[in-house]
């Protein structure tokens, strides 16, 4: 099952602290890759804590972990992310004579991955 | 270039020393002019070319978070007006806010090896030495904005006079600054807690204070300590119909004390307030004219691209209202804030050529040329480039009349100008100049060409057309060191800071630091500006000192 | 005979060749013109390091190659007329005041920013912001005419305060953002935003656009004065039906924190 | 812990764009490391605490360790040899250091750009079209009864902001702190910052401008529709309320994040938030302040426009300054494939830039300047390793509200700073153009020297 949402990267300061640590360092790849979504969302989506999801878009893909977060928190249909390489992926280079590519409320397409990738 | 250089057949003009035209030689070494060098010295043939010291500007906005907030605001400004690098020196753009290192390189294409920025917060100051460090050529110093300094105001409601003199001579010594500003005095409070209002006249008292007693209270000050430069005063209800009383009074208030008015010609307006104005210039000139204890620049407007940029917030903002242009206004905690939007002067608008008319009305009914200097509060009248313009309106009449046949006649009607025959000879000019801000700013080594000054030298061809003669000096020398030969830069130099350091109680810092803990964000440690930022520097001693 | 420059060596690095103008290079003889100085990148070279330089300009340029990389053609132009077959890159005839731009493919972004005069026609696609002013000014474009056969993106027209700019397919967002006056049409979708802060000026779309809060519907009408438009860019060769030249459009005002006196109009027959 | 302790009071945190310069570092000076930073939020205990010496070499090419000496040399043949050579990051180091790459851009006529560009950059575009009425931080502290945040987080990127500036503080006309003061936040979510705030107002994601554009209206007097609600899930009741708030107060300030400049209409969502500001001075004093990150990247503005005349994004290839974001931009110089050459400083693009970018960027030599290892100094041909601003050297730094703060160092580190090895490629790069040019200059003739 797949589904469009709105992907939001910002800071957050789990972040921050695994920043001071090293970006190549676990914990701040492992804050990067976690997706952080409305739990309503996850249920209809059958997935659980920790599942892995693919988000896709006509820029590129990238699978992280998904962490359910209350539906008061989170709106549904929307997704938070800390910035990081996997977030990346999925942005435009197009500044559109700004200089800033889009960042946030990038949509992307939802689904569970079945198959865990090694 | 060598240590010593000797310029030779040059027509010196150097009024501190009573020199007007004669030809003498100048002799050069270690940077300072000597009576006399080996035959050896490098030698400049200045045979048709007239010596005057370096200019020095008075008053002008080069420097600092106001000026680099009004850069970042004017990309279009900037486009236009490219300043090229050369093996010997920094790229940069320039337009109406020059960047650091085309404001000096500028400054030295006109021939000008001094300038004074005229407004810093204290708490920009460091950042103002940061930007200095980045200025080439030029020396260069600032007035510390302390007129609604929110801590000072408070010794003075409370007539705790002594400290308020300490409380002065510490800030000045934290900052770095040349001497005391006072801009819109008193006028701050209504502004940023007022929802936007202003003080309207030099006795309305806000919180028990009024403007008068604040302008009393710096001028008393900063004489009894001796600053090389008095208070230097941006008088209150600057723009407004009928300010002129505002500065009559202002100027009263210094008694025979020393004081420094900034752009006069801002504040020489008669009329009612809220309608078009008059010219007061007659009135405001004769007043200077006949009190010696009185500097001041002129402020002069030119047609064209300014920008306002001013620690006179509500001024600004009223000007907004005006040209609905883009408007920036910052408040700086406890200190100040400016107003900063992009202008232009007008020919056909009757209060830009009223305006440009009454600061030509000031030079040319000046009597006495040491007091009377020229600026254009630059870039608030116009740029510093447009001085060779307004050296050739003082000097040439001909080309006066010319100018002043294409602009608003309506307003000319309302001013002596058609009337006003004189013409500034080369001697005045240098006077205008270059010895007149020297001595107003007590820099006994700037200003003219005796034994012991600073070798800030420019040498330029005789021309009648005045313009094009001040735009490009055939030599500038900075420092004993030739930037300038003919017509191209040959040299980088960095300038010096220049600041005093009046003496001050120390225990001042424990009646300071409280206040500081209770309203500044920046913690009282980390506020003076360390000796690491001035680099190149020079104190000049205060009366005090001496 | 015109002059002919034909890209021989595709550049690594953008190309700023602003020496690229009838006024520039009429009457130039063919060694002084590939003598003349281009930028590539920061190497100030020959613009005959890279095209191979063809016959005397009389007033008329022809270009050919992938001239993609290649910026500022026909920057500050003000008389004759350039062909270019192949697209092109940014500042194409930036600030030009008079003379003809064409373009048979696509070009980047800033088409005549800050132009005053002229006419620029682009037979592609184009980027973002055509006819614009350029960041900070309170001007953008001020005459002339930008005919766009296809698509373009964002911010068309910003600041714009006269002449006529013509799209064939959709826009991006920001359509006519500030604008003073002038004309816009799209025959295509236009994007979000549009005419945010406009004073004056008039932006007619083909189709439903959306609208920000500050805008107001006053009517269907019948504007004969858009006939004349519509018909003029058909005979350019632009897709315009008798019905959308005789047809009704919703008319909308805005915006309203400025002075109120803009309009979007917005075919209603669709 | 070793007895060799030292305490360093005042020392400046420059982990985010608050630069508190209250810290209390406690420093182990054998272990060279800092083991106590009091005042510090969780952000500033993590920036002091782990950034130690690490065991990296000074400098490397192609991943094999080198001298200084050749890194140098091998970054300014580089960089001479490109004809579009990008120098981009600059955030996290000092005034000094951003100086002398500026330097180094200007000499070699390159471009220069800053993390502002992908930051508060259209804030800055907005800045040039609309201006702003801003302020320092004590006047929020001291005045402001009003203090609205929008598409920010600052509980999670800003922990002192509220603490420290905005909120709690008393103030000289505050003086019962946050009793006195009435907070609003709007954003996308229910953030970490949203307990603070008396109001929360959500917004649809990608409406802030249309609701910006609404609250603009009221403020003016104009109507607006009922259905903005449909539109922007804020109804017009809110809007009002919020209006009214706003032209009440007695001093607001108006907060704003990057939700605002990094979605769809960036610059003019800025711009929205300025203009409203500038609107609501018809009725009482507002400023407005963008929510700066990094620690010094206001300083990485304030250098290059002083420099310049331009804030970030300047290209220097025609020998002079020239600014066009989309043109001139590190994203657009990457993705375009403009770029022949790289410097990154102190900021780590390869690891945040968009996809098409961080491709362009694995083609080309890259030379990076960072404190610890990044992607980027991963795929770096020249990679160095410097000390850390802040802990191991002095300097200066700009607050976001442009205020200058001198730093203090805590503790030597064995790493060159910035400065240092920007000093030093400059100096080279000046020698190989000039000799390319075949000019003779005695060294200290010329400023650049």
């Amino acid at each position: 099952m797949a589904e469009t949402m709105i992907l939001v990267p910002g800071r957050s300061s789990k972040q921050g602290t695994a920043l001071n640590k090293g970006k190549l360092k676990p914990e701040y790849l492992l804050v990067t890759s976690t997706l952080e979504m409305n739990s309503d969302d996850m249920q209809r989506l059958g997935l659980e804590e920790g599942d892995s999801v693919r988000l896709s878009n006509e820029v590129g893909e990238t699978v992280v972990t998904c962490k359910g977060r209350k539906p008061e928190d989170l709106p549904s249909g929307i997704l938070f992310i800390a910035y990081g390489p996997p977030s990346s992926q999925l942005m435009d280079g197009d500044t559109a004579g700004t200089g800033m590519p889009i960042s946030k409320n990038i949509e992307v397409l939802v689904e569970k991955v079945t198959v865990k990738n090694i | 270039m060598a240590a010593t250089l000797r310029i030779v057949n040059g027509k010196l003009y150097d009024p501190i020393n009573n020199i007007d035209g004669k030809v003498q030689d100048i002799c050069i070494e270690d940077g300072r002019i000597v009576d006399s060098v080996s035959d050896d010295a490098t030698r400049i043939d200045a045979q048709g070319m007239v010596v005057m010291p370096g200019g020095v500007d008075i008053h002008c906005h080069i420097a600092g978070p106001k000026v680099n907030a009004a850069r970042k605001l004017q990309p279009e400004d900037h486009r236009r007006d490219p300043h090229p690098g050369t093996p010997f020196t920094r790229s940069g753009t320039g337009g109406t806010v020059p960047s650091t290192f085309a404001t000096g390189y500028r400054y030295a294409t006109l021939g000008y090896t001094t300038a004074m920025e005229a407004a810093v917060t204290p708490i920009g100051a460091r950042h103002t030495l940061e930007e200095f460090h980045d200025t080439p050529i030029i020396d260069k110093g600032f007035y510390v904005l302390l007129g609604n300094n929110i801590f000072l105001q408070n010794l003075l409601r409370e007539g705790r006079k002594e400290e308020f003199r300490q409380a002065v001579a510490w800030w000045v010594n934290s900052t770095k600054a040349y001497t005391v500003k006072l801009v819109n005095p008193g006028g701050d409070e209504p502004w940023k807690g007022k929802k936007n209002s202003n003080v309207s006249n030099i006795d309305e008292k806000f919180d028990g204070l009024s403007p008068r007693q604040i302008i009393e209270a710096f001028i008393t000050t900063v004489n009894d300590m001796g600053f090389p430069h008095p208070a230097h005063i941006h008088c209150n209800n600057l723009g407004h119909s009928g300010n002129y009383k505002t500065t009559l009074e202002t100027m009263r208030t210094a008694g025979d004390q020393r004081a420094h008015l900034a752009h006069i010609q801002f504040h020489s307006y008669g009329g009612e307030l809220g309608k078009n104005p008059d010219s007061k210039a007659a009135e405001i000139i004769e007043y200077v004219n006949t009190h010696p204890n009185i500097t001041c620049d002129v402020g002069q407007v030119m047609f064209g691209k300014a920008t306002i940029m001013t620690a006179d917030a509500p001024l600004a903002y009223v000007l907004r209202g005006l040209t609905n242009s883009k408007w920036v206004n910052v408040d700086t905690e406890c200190e100040s804030g400016c107003g900063i939007l992009p202008f232009s002067y007008q020919e056909h608008i009757y209060m830009h050529t009223l305006q440009w008319a009454i600061g030509l009305e000031l030079f040319l009914m000046s009597k006495d040329p040491w007091r009377v200097i020229l600026s254009t509060d630059h870039p608030n009248g116009g740029s510093f480039m447009l001085y060779p313009k307004l050296i050739k309106l003082l000097m040439d009449r001909g080309f006066r009349q010319e100018e002043i046949s294409r602009v608003n006649q309506k307003a000319i009607a309302k001013t002596a100008l058609n009337d006003l025959d004189r013409e500034y000879t080369l001697y005045e000019i240098t006077i205008i100049t270059r010895a007149g801000p020297a001595k107003a700013l007590g820099l006994k080594h700037k200003g003219h060409l005796g034994p012991g000054a600073d070798a800030d030298i420019t040498i330029y061809d005789e021309m009648d057309d005045k313009e094009m003669m001040f735009n490009a000096p055939r030599y500038v020398i900075k420092s004993g060191k030739a930037i300038i030969a003919n017509h191209e830069f040959c040299g980088d130099h960095d300038g010096k800071i220049l600041h005093i350091t009046p003496a001050y109680d120390e225990k001042i810092e424990e009646v300071v630091q409280p206040f500081f803990e209770n309203y500044y964000t920046i913690e009282f440690d980390n506020y003076a500006v360390s000796d690491s930022y001035l680099h190149d520097h020079e104190i000049v001693p205060t009366a005090n000192d001496r | 005979m015109s002059l002919k420059l034909s890209l021989h060596t595709k550049p690594d690095v953008p190309l700023e060749a602003d020496v690229i103008c009838p006024d520039k290079l009429n009457g130039v003889n063919e060694t002084a013109i590939a003598a003349l100085t281009v930028f590539h990148g920061n190497d100030q070279t020959a613009l005959g390091d890279f095209f191979t330089v063809k016959g005397q300009c009389d007033g008329e340029i022809q270009l050919e190659g992938d001239l993609a990389n290649v910026k500022h053609l026909g920057s500050e132009m003000t008389i004759g007329k350039m062909i270019i077959e192949g697209d092109v890159g940014q500042h194409l005839g930036a600030c030009m005041s008079g003379g003809e731009i064409v373009v048979e493919g696509n070009a980047h972004d800033w088409v005549a920013p800050e132009m005053t005069g002229g006419k620029i026609t682009i037979k592609g696609n184009a980027g973002h912001l055509i006819g614009s002013a350029y960041r900070g000014s309170p001007i953008g474009m001020q005459g002339g005419e930008i005919i766009i056969h296809g698509d373009v993106k964002n911010e068309t027209g910003n600041t714009m305060r006269g002449g006529l700019i013509a799209i064939g397919g959709n826009t991006g967002d920001f359509t006519g953002v500030n604008m003073l006056a002038g004309t816009i049409i799209v025959l295509g979708e236009m994007g979000i935003r549009n005419g945010a802060s406009m004073k004056r000026g008039t932006i007619i779309s083909m189709h439903h656009a959306p609208m920000i809060p500050t805008f107001s519907y006053v009517c269907t009408y019948n504007p004969t004065y858009l006939r004349m438009y519509l018909s003029y860019i058909r005979k350019l060769g632009m897709e315009v039906s008798d019905e959308q030249i005789n047809g009704n459009y919703k008319r909308w005002i805005g915006d309203a924190i400025e002075l109120n006196k803009g309009e979007i109009l917005l075919y209603a027959n669709e | 812990m070793s007895e060799n302790i030292k305490i360093v009071k005042n020392a400046t945190c420059t982990f985010c764009g608050c630069v508190c310069d209250d810290m209390e570092l406690t420093v182990d000076l054998d272990e060279k490391r800092i083991i106590k930073a009091k005042n510090a939020c969780v952000l500033g205990r993590a920036w002091f605490a782990e950034h130690t010496i690490g065991d990296w070499p000074v400098a490397m090419i192609d991943g094999k360790e080198v001298s200084k000496e050749e890194a140098i040399e091998e970054t300014a043949q580089t960089l001479v040899k490109a004809k579009f050579p990008i120098i981009y990051g600059l955030s996290d180091t000092t005034c000094e250091a951003q100086r002398q790459a500026v330097a180094i851009s200007d000499i070699i006529r390159g471009t220069i750009d800053t993390t502002t560009s992908v930051c508060h950059g259209p804030s800055g575009l907005a800045f040039q079209g609309v201006g702003e009425s801003t302020m320092s931080l004590g006047e929020v502290k001291n005045r402001a009864d009003l203090v609205i945040y929008w598409g920010g987080n600052p509980a999670a990127s800003h922990p002192r902001h509220f603490t420290r500036y905005t909120v709690t503080p008393k103030g000289m006309f505050i003086p019962n702190g946050r009793k006195d003061r009435t907070v609003v936040l709007v954003d996308i979510r229910k953030t970490p910052s949203a307990p603070v705030a008396d109001l929360f107002i959500q917004v649809k994601p990608g409406k802030d401008f249309e609701v910006l554009w609404a609250l603009r209206a009221l403020v003016k007097g104009k109507n607006i529709d009922p259905s903005i609600e449909e539109e922007t899930g804020v109804s017009l009741a809110t809007l009002e309320d919020l209006v009214d708030k706003m032209k009440n107060c007695r001093y607001g300030v108006l907060f704003f994040g990057m939700g605002l400049t990094m979605t769809r209409g960036r610059h003019f969502n800025s711009g929205a938030i300025m203009a409203l500001t500038t609107d609501l001075n018809e009725f009482t004093h507002f400023v407005t302040k963008p929510v700066r990150g990094h620690g010094n990247v206001t300083g990485a503005d304030n250098v290059l426009s002083w420099q310049t005349g331009y804030p970030f994004g300047v290209n220097f290839n025609r020998g002079y300054p020239r600014f066009n974001p989309g043109e001139f931009t590190t994203v657009d110089t990457l993705s375009r494939g403009d770029a022949d050459a790289a410097m990154f400083i102190a900021s780590d693009p390869a690891s945040n830039f968009p996809k098409v970018a961080i491709e362009h960027m694995k083609k080309i030599p890259v030379i990076s300047l960072d404190t610890k290892q990044t992607e980027t100094s991963n795929l770096a041909h020249v990679a160095f390793a410097t000390s850390t601003y802040g802990i191991n050297t002095g300097g200066t730094v700009y607050r976001m509200d442009d205020v200058p703060i001198t730093m203090r160092s805590a503790f030597d580190s064995p790493y060159p700073d910035d400065e240092e090895i920007l000093t030093a490629i400059k100096k080279r790069v000046q020698e190989l153009v000039w000799a390319k040019q075949g000019i003779k200059i005695a060294v200290g003739e010329a400023r650049v020297a």
